[in-house]
């Protein structure tokens, strides 16, 4: 017997949309979860104050600032490197087999996992450049690690400026570099600005890499050779060698929210794009 | 049969108290220039404006004295009943056999035999069951525009609809194949109602036995083609024929 | 003329820059992994699981068949999950529901994998020990774990996939009386099959890559699972665990490890590749 | 034949392929200066490709080759060292579909006098208003020049794109159907415009509509897959076609 097609895909239906409901529900406890138990410990004491005792009292401050060391010279290091290789991809250069070499390339890096991108920071910074566990170690293999989600992104913004744009400009008589620094960049601003905004958003949740490369130091970072220990790092430490669950679901908050803050921001901004370009 | 059809996107009115009928066994065919809202009125006749976020219809479509917006129409079955071919050549990424017998075999689970048969009845029907009897499980893609356009008229009336919209169906294929199309249509009509949407108004001319001319959603003139072109009641037909704009 | 053409070589240098890293991360691991292996011998190496560096036995394998178990267990619960949002969201959800479920899904792949480790450890694994038995960190938890991490994943490559069959395919099909689903089924899913193909692959990659969530909750033993409630220690987490204390030859069978899975991502993300091209 | 001098644009056998697709066929024609010169022939005939060698567009796409030669007065421009970049100055090019781009009205018509050094203000009001004032648009975007160029109708979008180019202030203008997504009354502006024009500009107009070509033009040139089958004044070429090709397509049974 066979089953009518508009009963069939009722039935499907509700068994997709029960294992969607399933996704959301997961994260919804996720967020949920983290936002009761660790909100309550946030405060502007936690958020301002030295730690002390190992992380068991005191705040999250040098760990804050750590993170936006490392983060802010990472996102430094790879913007021009993926924003100059995203113009070269999209506009000078015919695909062929420099592109296919450079997109798998990036590609290839993107799947890199985040232990094998620490062991390689470890053994080249740390080892042997000898700049030992330091906020620069972290923020040189983190660009490595951002650096195919800005090209992606970056690539995509370029590409998705209208070709009408360049036609009008070339025969208006513009070189190539006119017509990428006034027109095209300019209007893929709002693209790439998304693409380094989940950059950010990658570098605050990594661990693996920062805890070979930044080392674990509890202490406010001055130098970009002194060793930091990034909130993910903290918190890691914090809920795996059982040292104050209290504080380990206070950073996990502080992390995540901004972490959620960035992403949300960056997929406003990548709205109100697709609405421009219809 | 349309009564008073208007037909909105969001606030935009696409169609405007349109009134007209279409009769059996010919090729009417809409004119018009771009965004006038000829392919609007095709898509209303199966209902595929349905797909559209934010579409709000007003009025009647008669097919055979049925409302087709009436509460006990399946939607599924009208789209059988009213088939389309659409301006690109759409084949599956499947076989040309698979495609053809697509239809029959949602709408059941015929035995091979009579798929067998109905994909000889509906490609010897659009005349290309020589070109492509030896081979059948050849990727659909690989056929030119032309067979591709061809197939898709197959597939439809593999499903045996009684009305076939064409929109546009030569837009995308050379001189040679358009005409080889349009002496296609010429044959199918003897049993089938074929309405078509066409921006090439030496194609409507040549191709159909009645004309509807559209402008800014309204359907300004319908009549016999000869008299549409050869007499227009309305100067603005008369414009677009001539050349005016467009 | 001149100055384009150094405007030019200027950028292409940048370009290269992904390349160059991927090189050098390549060229790193293998100088420092590689003499371990040849030393050991590849065989001892990946089919031994005598595993205790410090007295020189350096076998993988308890690992390897580690990694592969808690992957797999990955994709049984991540790719339906994945799948019917990407369905969902690219066929059947009304494109206003669209606009809020889409963000919200990929939300999850801004939550830092610590955290989902933490949560493992908090609420997964007592639920394992108290209604499965066993000691709760485990094979399954780990599963479990990487099979939510890996959701953003497939969601997105295959709802990409999804949205990239073109719309004449379905106007086609429904032209023809079929309904949604029908469509979905004979149409838009073998058209996109290759790239959903792409997502699991990709997934999977990401699954195996992981690290810190996984050594949260799997327990972390040298052994050869025989149950999915038995705790396991992965290629990631053996790397990451002995990393900070490991010297000497010790060390070099860490990147030795990291050589292994280097290896074994490659080989995923290249044929991801291959199929994505083949479209 | 015309004489030598009061030739503008001068080809000469000129094939172009994309590929393996010859899309031109030992094309050779001569363009006066201030004429009206019409390409009409039916879709992918090779008039749009035609057009683009003339500012050397085509080199944008990827996999073309060209034979023959194109002389601008008398300079190679097909030649491995011209400057394209000034020649498309000196050519400028309107296409079908209006390209603003997105920046304000006066800017879309200041950037490309900036770029060849056209500075101080008053200079560049001067340029932006006579262009404008040439295009016909003057009186209805005068008070909102700071406007984003995205905010005007299609038809003025185009004319903006036509006096942009004229504040190029080019020898040649290239029109590819410059009109054919336009209503009849922005289409009888643009064909206005351009017979004012011709006065001091050499113009070459593609265009799929014949009666557009019968209308605007001074001389056509009907091209069918890439070959042309026939040249001459419009008017004789409208009334006493001399190829049975050319009477088909001016009396509509293909294209």
């Amino acid at each position: 017997m066979r089953l009518d097609p508009h009963l069939s895909q009722r039935l499907v239906k509700t068994l997709l949309w029960t294992l969607t409901g399933v996704t959301l529900l997961i994260l919804i406890f996720i967020i949920v979860d983290i936002a009761v138990k660790g909100l309550p410990q946030v405060t502007w004491a936690f958020l301002s104050q030295d730690s002390t005792d190992m992380g068991r009292a005191g705040g999250i401050f040098p760990t804050i600032v750590a993170t936006a060391y490392i983060t802010l010279l990472a996102i430094l290091l790879a913007s021009p490197l993926g924003v100059g290789t995203a113009i070269y991809l999209t506009e000078y250069t015919r695909e062929g087999w420099a592109t296919r070499i450079i997109r798998f390339g990036s590609e290839c890096l993107a799947g890199v996992p985040s232990i094998i991108l620490g062991l390689f920071g470890f053994v080249l910074f740390v080892l042997k450049l000898g700049l030992g566990w330091s906020v620069l170690s972290g923020a040189l293999t983190l660009a490595i690690m951002v650096l195919p989600i800005i090209i992606r992104t970056s690539e995509e913004a370029i590409k998705a400026v209208p070709q009408d744009y360049r036609t009008a400009c070339y025969s208006l008589g513009m070189s190539q570099w006119q017509t990428v620094t006034r027109i095209v960049l300019p209007s893929a601003l709002p693209g790439i600005t998304t693409g380094i905004m989940l950059s950010i958003g990658r570098s605050l949740g990594e661990t693996a890499v920062l805890l070979f490369t930044a080392g674990a130091a509890l202490r406010t970072p001055v130098s970009v050779f002194d060793s930091g220990r990034t909130m993910a790092v903290h918190f890691y430490i914090l809920a795996r060698e059982g040292i104050s669950m209290p504080n380990a679901y206070g950073t996990a908050a502080v992390l995540v929210i901004s972490i959620l803050l960035i992403n949300i921001a960056a997929y406003t901004l990548m709205q109100r794009l697709m609405k421009r370009y219809g | 049969m349309l009564r008073r059809l208007n037909l909105f996107y969001g606030t935009f009115q696409a169609l405007k108290d349109i009134d007209a009928t279409f009769p059996r066994q010919a090729i009417t065919a809409l004119i018009g220039p771009s965004g006038c809202g000829k392919s609007t009125l095709l898509r209303t006749l199966n209902r595929m404006n349905d797909l559209i976020e934010g579409v709000r219809i007003e009025g009647q479509v008669l097919i055979d004295g049925q409302d087709i917006f009436g509460p006990d129409v399946v939607l599924t079955e009208l789209r059988k009943k009213v088939g389309m071919v659409f301006q690109r050549p759409n084949p599956f990424p499947l076989s040309i056999y698979d495609n053809v017998v697509y239809g029959p075999r949602l709408h059941g689970r015929p035995p091979k035999a009579e798929l067998e048969e109905i994909l000889g009845r509906a490609l010897t029907g659009v005349q290309m069951w020589d070109e492509v009897k030896d081979r059948l499980k050849t990727s659909a893609l690989s056929l030119t525009e032309e067979q591709q356009q061809r197939l898709c008229i197959a597939r439809l009336l593999a499903v045996s609809p009684e009305i076939l919209l064409m929109d546009e169906p030569c837009s995308a294929l050379d001189p040679m194949a358009t005409l080889r199309i349009e002496e296609l249509m010429q044959e199918l009509k003897k049993n089938y109602t074929i309405i078509i949407v066409t921006h090439n108004m030496q194609q409507a001319a040549r191709a159909s036995d009645l004309s509807g001319f559209m402008y800014l959603g309204e359907l300004i003139e319908l009549g016999p083609t000869g008299e549409i072109f050869t007499r227009p009641q309305d100067s603005r037909t008369e414009d677009y024929i001539t050349g005016k704009y467009g | 003329m001149h100055r384009e053409k150094f405007i030019e070589r200027v950028l292409l240098l940048l370009a290269l820059s992904s390349v160059g890293s991927l090189a050098l991360i390549t060229i790193f691991i293998f100088l420092e992994g590689f003499p371990l292996i040849l030393s050991a011998g590849l065989k001892n190496f990946i089919l031994s699981s005598h595993w205790a560096p410090t007295k020189g036995h350096f076998g993988i394998l308890a690992m390897i068949i580690s990694s592969v178990f808690v992957t797999l267990g990955a994709m049984v619960i991540g790719v339906p999950l994945g799948l019917s949002c990407a369905i969902v969201l690219a066929e059947f959800s009304p494109p206003r529901l669209k606009m809020v479920l889409k963000p919200t899904l990929e939300l999850l792949a801004g939550i830092p994998s610590v955290v989902y480790g933490f949560l493992g450890v908090i609420w997964l694994v007592p639920l394992i020990r108290n209604y499965l038995g066993g000691p709760g960190l485990s094979l399954l938890a780990a599963s479990i774990i990487l099979g939510i991490m890996i959701l953003p994943t497939v969601i997105s490559i295959s709802i990409d996939a999804l949205t990239a069959v073109p719309d004449l395919y379905r106007d086609g099909s429904l032209a023809l009386g079929a309904t949604r689903w029908q469509t979905v089924r004979r149409v838009v899913l073998p058209a996109a099959s290759s790239g959903i193909i792409t997502a699991i692959i990709l997934g999977m990659g990401r699954a195996i890559g992981e690290t810190m969530a996984v050594i949260m909750v799997a327990g972390n033993a040298l052994q050869i699972p025989t149950s999915i409630l038995d705790p396991v220690r992965t290629l990631t987490s053996n790397i990451a665990l002995e990393l900070s204390y490991a010297a000497g030859r010790h060390r070099e069978a860490l990147f030795a490890t990291g050589i292994v899975l280097f290896i074994i991502i490659m080989i995923l993300n290249l044929s991801a590749t291959l199929i994505a091209r083949r479209r | 034949m015309t004489q030598e001098s009061e030739i503008k644009i001068r080809i000469e056998d000129l094939s172009f392929f994309f590929g393996d697709f010859q899309a031109l066929d030992g094309v050779t024609l001569a363009i006066q200066p201030q004429e009206i010169f019409g390409l009409m022939g039916p879709a992918k005939s090779g008039k749009s490709t035609l057009l683009r060698v003339l500012n050397r567009m085509c080199d944008l796409i990827v996999g073309v080759r060209m034979t023959g030669g194109v002389w601008l007065d008398g300079e190679d421009i097909l030649a491995p060292d011209c400057d394209v970049v000034g020649l498309r100055r000196r050519v400028g090019l309107v296409l079908s579909r209006p390209t603003p781009l997105p920046r304000s009205i006066y800017e879309n018509l200041a950037l490309a006098p900036r770029l060849a050094g056209k500075k101080g203000r008053n200079a560049l009001d001067e340029v932006v208003e006579a262009s404008l004032k040439a295009a016909q648009l003057w009186g209805e975007v005068k008070d909102r020049l700071q406007e984003s160029a995205l905010k005007l109708s299609g038809g003025q979008q185009q004319r903006l794109c036509l006096a942009r180019t004229l504040a190029m202030e080019p020898e040649v203008i290239l029109l590819d159907e410059p009109t054919s997504g336009l209503d009849p009354i922005s289409t009888a502006k643009i064909e206005a415009t351009l017979l004012q024009l011709k006065n001091d500009y050499t113009i070459v107009l593609v265009s799929n509509n014949t009666k557009q070509i019968a209308r605007a033009t001074d001389r056509v040139a009907f091209l069918l897959m890439g070959h042309i089958i026939e040249i001459g004044d419009t008017k004789q070429v409208f009334t006493v076609p001399a190829d049975q090709k050319t009477d088909d397509y001016i009396s509509g049974r293909f294209g």
